[in-house]
């Protein structure tokens, strides 16, 4: 599958600094006007194993990661056995010249030429990739002198040397290597942003106070980032010792007038269940961040999977209305995370952002957004008199929430079933006057579903139906078949529930023939659709070995259905 | 100046003759002679008959989880430190399932008072084995009698060097009150165990028991003197101290951390230059 | 709606004894050969407030509670305030003779002159109770005989002496209440059983080991029952520090060899969400008992609700086999608990039992059961040979399981995806085998269903869809419709996962209007059957104010539909 | 006998130099010297390096979740009494997500052991803090230091009055083997908190940095005295003791429960005139 992109795998033994080599890369790329898509691919450990930093480049706009490598940079000999199939036609291996790349097209690097200490290699095999591919050298430098200026001059000269150096080599090697397209002139001043930095930033602009959590990947890169950035915005973060505290912590900053976020991963998401719950009854708007990873239990923990849809829909005994979330992109990220603040505030309810593995840490270019365009999410008020009732009952069943400690009002709220002054009931009428207040709120949030994206014709003949980050492989996957002559569109659901059947449901009629795409075992959304719908969508391309989709599987999983 | 009246009278669900009666007396008492009015005062509650409390009290109020009063409580904490924050809730709720958020509030160290009702048995769901039941109880869901060692929160508190460690008796209410208010006044997070017979389910430690052996501490303890301390925290058989066990003066939480010195998080707002500023720090 | 049963209500504060005359009352009545069908109704203290104890009782078959009450039995004033309204035209007051009773035909009972100590009332309410309903006093006697033969001859002869007194003073008053039909003389012999108590056998029935536990209403009584009985036999049962140590403790248990069990409400099972997930991965069986109450959060947590189901069907991060049965009667909460210990062994995976507060509560005359009948489970073999995988691939997916420490087989087991040995694994091949491994189990399952249960005609007219406890209302519901001339049948599942759509859609499709008859919010049932089937169930009837499904309340709720 | 060589050898997934390799190799050579063979061994973790562990032995292994390494080994050992079970997890694991395990078990006092590798940090996870992490030590979630004070696991245990309290060092193998082997030789719940360098995410408490610090426990400390004792637990600073820090002989759990004394409950069959009879107290 021939494009204008290019496939450049780094790959090697945990703390050998394969993300390193991949961090700088990327961020030139991006910093000169290239569009990325980052796949890692880590193991469940901190040194050894086999680690990869996937960076699929090129000057036109990129979706989802593909099969194939082109460049491998190979950090051991193990890389080079692993990954030799893979190698596209053009493809070529960087390696250190004592390894075996026997049958292959390969640069040998002599990294012990550029330097005898090992810490330099990484910025030689920089080196020997940026000209591979003919990337500018200056962008590279300057990459460097920011990331080493801090350790001193001579640091930063040694590896401005060997970068140099390294550089330079490759050109007098014989030509091995087309160089990459001439960048997007307009992708200037891009930020370069995973999933999850994306999520914090969108928590940012929608006005997150308080961030409580409990490490646990790929969840915990949202914190990190609040953690970093968040502190000069007065943002309180902290590590609670479980994902119960985490979660309860933040309904009860919630409570006194915090925007709260709480990202975490199944497990850990597993266990705020219960608080999930306790956020419905009493009406306080938090918003979960649940970065998917493989089940059941532990599974492959920093592997990727879209597995917990179920889990975010049900979760919590009892009913309440909620709405979730599911980003496509790294930019839907920003914009749904805000979203889902919005609508927490609003309908006073938990609300949840559904990513994984994949996209957490997948780093993309970004234009900026544009923060004027975001209007702020008013807070609670935090004024009222003193017969005050917090769940007094309104037409919409949405009660003026008031922040408790400013004013003469008493704010009350209660797990039990209660009545409008917040105090426990027993009370059948009570309870269903309740009941009904939760549903209305439920019926409104339902009125304000994003709809589905629709990316194609309506009346295409095959209609890829997916959700989240399988987003960009389906897009990709579409687009090569209507190349190819045939017609085909991608239906998208940013937004997973609730579900407005007549937002889809004729469009899922008019297809041809609907396929859904999932990363998982049983067609979650699928099934889901049908529960809600009637339609039954009964061709599924699914993936749950722990790898995102790519737009090679969902051909394969395509050729095998039709 | 608050006065008791402005806290309220309420019906309660709790058994005529409940130590519990007694302790919201004592806690309505503390805060009106504190000088609190009720819009100041924030009780987080779990779930249990103790944690009915706030409901029987003009303040605000937030009953969230069994065995999940201080994680709300530390949240609500954090977002408005000028909340006085009390989390109430029984032992069972306390120190069996929320043992977990008990050792990490010890040591966070923010600065409220945690009133556990200790009627050393599970009163609502009628009379299973608290952590602090008695070796040897019986009870319907211990036939055999209770086989654990019984939990000491005194023992554990001034263990870990908390920052105010005392007990009370729901018999006492005076004391109680001035307890209270003592925990109240400290800065950081106090521990106040209270000791309180249930007429329904605890037939062993019942209000005579508790009387018999309960004795106040004088001026002779050093509080702040941790084996001092210890010794009389590990005090609970025939003789069992009342008072403020263990003192420890330290930084509390909320002074370390710079994001608190703003002010309340209800009244942040977004800051666009700020935003733009850690947007633009992404830039490749 | 006249029948030939009676429903007594017995009335007052907690704490004044109601709960101990509706037993007596209720020992009394199916020792005698009675049907009964109690519905315990309390608040959620232990003191005070307004319980029921409700009796309806008859020869015949009763399936389900009713509304009207025939005789209320008022320990205080309060309680002929409350019920008054309810009296049927019958409808008989028993109260002392300082209440009000103006306009109701009453049984003022002197109590004080019974006895002047308060603690011998509750004797007399019931030989009053007993009388008005012309019940033998032979059988009266012997009951308060073996109540209070412990307490010594003097507080027995009192008892027994209030007990005739207050008998004989009826028969003294005007004629009031109608005599009960004469019993069904061949019911003899049975046990008074209430659902809870019926899960603890079935439970004992299929070698429960151990049982741990967190106490909540409406499940600790399960965890009581067995601790109480279980001793006898042997079962280890433990309270543990919390839900999330119940759960994970027997899953221990269950890996070195005890059949577990874990009784829980909403609230506790929401926290053991992450471990159900962890049976699921380790193969482990294990069965939680999840007795229903209504939420969010702690809700109205003395009362009942069937609002749990997807919350019981998606718990857990990942995708994983298991079975939910959902017993509509006090004899099926003996025989599903039996299933699930056999099906959760058979398939290694979790299964459930879905009950309710009514249901948990509510006292039963049954038939003893035939123990010979039930097929001993056979336990996990201890001997296995030194070259022993927990995990070996079989063709359907059971590998063998063997308990460790009685032979030469290591057995290891790891929350993390693994190998046939059980060690931990990150390769994608040995992943895809072992999801296909625990699909092939669930397949297996699925084969296994107990079909849902048709009672009436297939080509009804209105087909009654219920699930679980609601099974008796529906039934009566039925039998009324069709001695009313109309065409009406009941489907129960009594088995709510895994689903086989042709055990039950031609019955759907067959019948002339269907409507789904369930104790929640959204229609749990009818939305999972919509998922699996397509068929769209459009008329619901819903309850979840607390209370029981009555035939009443079924009735009213088709007369607003039809 | 038992052999180190039949706990078998394996390629393992932590980092070179990490404390974990030094602790298994002490843990094999006490099995060994205690003469367990590899069948009879069970050993429960949750999750994180520490707990990947017996991957790395001969033995049963029950890998469970995060937190969770006690409630299962307390099942398994309940279940079967005649298992030599260890519980074993990091630090986080054991007194951060589960620290009411910890406190229940130390009451509860079934007959097993446990080994906390405590390398004060979240290796796995990427060095983030947990409850032993030293006040002030910065990582990437704790840019402003850790704020809560740390957790001391062994002046807990001794106020709790545990069964078995011990302290050992990666560091030192040899003294490391013996006190796993005192521990499991010990009847009652034996807690070992293992210190232990994490080179990758701890660049505070180093190998140097133990090293200079821990000395051994010599006879003149009487670890029955809980006062010694505390004293001991206590001292975690200039100077850290090694050895067993306190020990206090009571009755464990199983023997105080009669269903255990029947045997396995592998092996337990059901009764059917006991279920009969079980079945006729229920008659009317
Ligand atoms: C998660 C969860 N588990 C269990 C319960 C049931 N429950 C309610 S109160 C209670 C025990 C109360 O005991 P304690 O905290 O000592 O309070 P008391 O009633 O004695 O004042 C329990 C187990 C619950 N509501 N939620
Ligand atoms: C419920 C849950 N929360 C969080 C995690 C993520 N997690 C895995 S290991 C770990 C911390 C490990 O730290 P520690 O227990 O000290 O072990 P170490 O890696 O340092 O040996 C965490 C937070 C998880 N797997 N499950
Ligand atoms: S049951 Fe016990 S704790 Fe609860 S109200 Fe009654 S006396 Fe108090
Ligand atoms: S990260 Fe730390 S604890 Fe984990 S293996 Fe490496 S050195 Fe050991
Ligand atoms: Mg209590
Ligand atoms: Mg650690």
């Amino acid at each position: 599958m021939a494009d204008a992109s290019i496939n450049i795998v780094v790959a090697g033994e945990a703390g050998q600094g394969l993300v390193t080599i991949g961090q700088l890369m990327t961020r030139a790329l991006i910093r000169s006007g290239y569009e990325v898509v980052v796949t890692q691919d880590y193991m469940s450990r901190i040194r050894g194993g086999h680690n990869l930093f996937i960076i699929r480049t090129g000057p036109e706009p990129i979706h989802g990661p593909r099969e194939g490598v082109d460049i491998l940079v190979a950090l051991d000999a193990l890389s080079v056995q692993l990954h030799r199939d893979e190698l596209t036609e053009r493809g070529v291996v960087v390696a250190d010249e004592a390894i075996d790349t026997t049958g292959l097209k390969a640069l040998k690097v002599p990294f012990k030429s550029f330097s005898a200490k090992s810490m330099y290699w990484n910025t030689a095999a920089l080196g020997v990739l940026g000209s591979a591919i003919c990337h500018d050298i200056g962008v590279l430098e300057s990459l460097l002198t920011e990331a080493f200026e801090k350790k001193g001059a001579e640091v930063l000269a040694t590896n401005l040397g060997v970068l140099r150096a390294a550089y330079a080599w490759v050109k007098d090697q014989p030509f091995l290597f087309e160089c990459l397209a001439p960048p997007n002139p307009e992708a200037t001043g891009r930020l370069m942003l995973h999933g999850n930095e994306a999520i914090a930033l969108g928590a940012l602009a929608a006005g997150v106070d308080f961030c409580s959590f409990y490490p646990m990947t790929p969840g915990t890169t949202v914190a990190l980032t609040l953690a970093d950035q968040g502190q000069r915005a007065g943002v309180v973060v902290e590590q609670a010792e479980d994902e119960i505290a985490a979660a309860n912590m933040a309904i009860g900053a919630a409570y006194a007038g915090a925007r709260a976020i709480v990202p975490t991963a199944g497990g850990g998401f597993a266990l705020m269940v219960e608080a999930v719950s306790l956020a419905g009854m009493l009406e306080t708007p938090v918003v979960f961040v649940l970065a998917q990873r493989p089940g059941p239990a532990t599974g492959l923990p920093t592997r990727t999977m879209q597995g917990d849809l179920n889990l975010a829909l049900y979760a919590g005994h009892g009913e309440f209305p909620r709405a979730i979330f599911a980003p496509g992109t790294v930019e839907e990220c920003f914009s749904l995370t805000y979203r889902a603040f919005d609508m927490a505030e609003k309908y006073q309810t938990p609300c949840f952002v559904l990513t994984d593995q994949y996209q957490s840490d997948s780093y993309r270019s970004v234009a900026p957004f544009d923060l004027d365009e975001l209007p702020e999410i008013a807070k609670a008020p935090t004024q009222a008199g003193p017969d005050y009732k917090r769940y007094a009952l309104t037409p919409d069943g949405v009660s003026p929430r008031v922040i408790p400690g400013f004013s003469q009002a008493l704010v009350k709220v209660d797990s039990d079933e209660h009545d409008e002054a917040g105090h426990i009931t027993e009370s059948p009428a009570v309870r269903m006057a309740m009941c009904a207040k939760r549903q209305s709120k439920g019926l409104a949030l339902l009125q304000e579903t994003i709809p589905p994206e629709l990316y194609g014709e309506r009346d295409t003949d095959l209609l890829l139906v997916c959700w989240g980050s399988t987003l960009g492989a389906a897009l990709e996957a579409a687009h090569i078949l209507r190349h190819s002559g045939k017609s085909a569109a991608v239906l998208h659901f940013c937004q997973v529930w609730p579900l407005l059947e007549d937002q889809f449901l004729p469009i899922l009629e008019a297809a041809g023939r609907v396929v859904a795409v999932e990363g998982n075992e049983s067609g979650q959304m699928a099934r889901l659709i049908r529960q809600e719908t009637g339609f039954d969508i009964q061709d599924l391309i699914l993936r749950f070995d722990g790898w995102p989709f790519t737009v090679d599987y969902i051909l394969k999983g395509l050729d095998g259905l039709l | 100046m608050a006065t008791i009246e402005e806290y309220g009278a309420f019906d309660t669900a709790w058994c005529p003759g409940c130590g519990d009666h007694s302790i919201i007396r004592a806690l309505k008492a503390a805060l009106a002679g504190l000088g609190l009015s009720p819009p100041q005062v924030l009780v987080v509650t779990g779930i249990g008959q103790a944690a009915k409390s706030p409901q029987y009290m003009n303040c605000n109020m937030f009953t969230g989880l069994h065995g999940r009063s201080l994680p709300p409580a530390q949240g609500a904490k954090l977002a408005n430190p000028g909340l006085a924050v009390f989390a109430e809730s029984g032992d069972g709720c306390s120190y069996g399932e929320g043992g977990n958020h008990f050792l990490a509030a010890l040591r966070r160290n923010l600065d409220l008072t945690y009133l556990v009702h200790d009627n050393q048995i599970y009163g609502l769901t009628k009379g299973q084995a608290s952590p602090t039941t008695g070796q040897g109880h019986k009870t319907k869901a211990q036939p055999n009698g209770y086989l654990s060692e019984s939990f000491n929160p005194m023992a554990v508190a001034v263990a870990m060097r908390a920052s105010f460690v005392a007990r009370g008796f729901s018999g006492d209410v005076e004391h109680l009150t001035g307890l209270i208010q003592e925990a109240y006044r400290h800065k950081g997070f106090s521990l106040v165990d209270i000791l309180q017979p249930c007429v329904s389910f605890n037939k062993v430690n019942t209000y005579a028991w508790y009387k018999e052996r309960c004795y106040k501490l004088g001026p002779e303890h050093d509080p702040t003197d941790p084996v001092a301390a210890m010794a009389r925290a590990t005090e609970f058989g025939d003789k069992i101290p009342l008072g403020v066990i263990y003192r420890n003066e330290r930084p509390t939480f909320e002074s370390r951390l710079p994001s608190l010195s703003a002010g309340p998080l209800a009244l942040r707002k977004v800051d666009k230059t700020v935003l733009g500023e850690i947007m633009d720090s992404f830039r490749a």
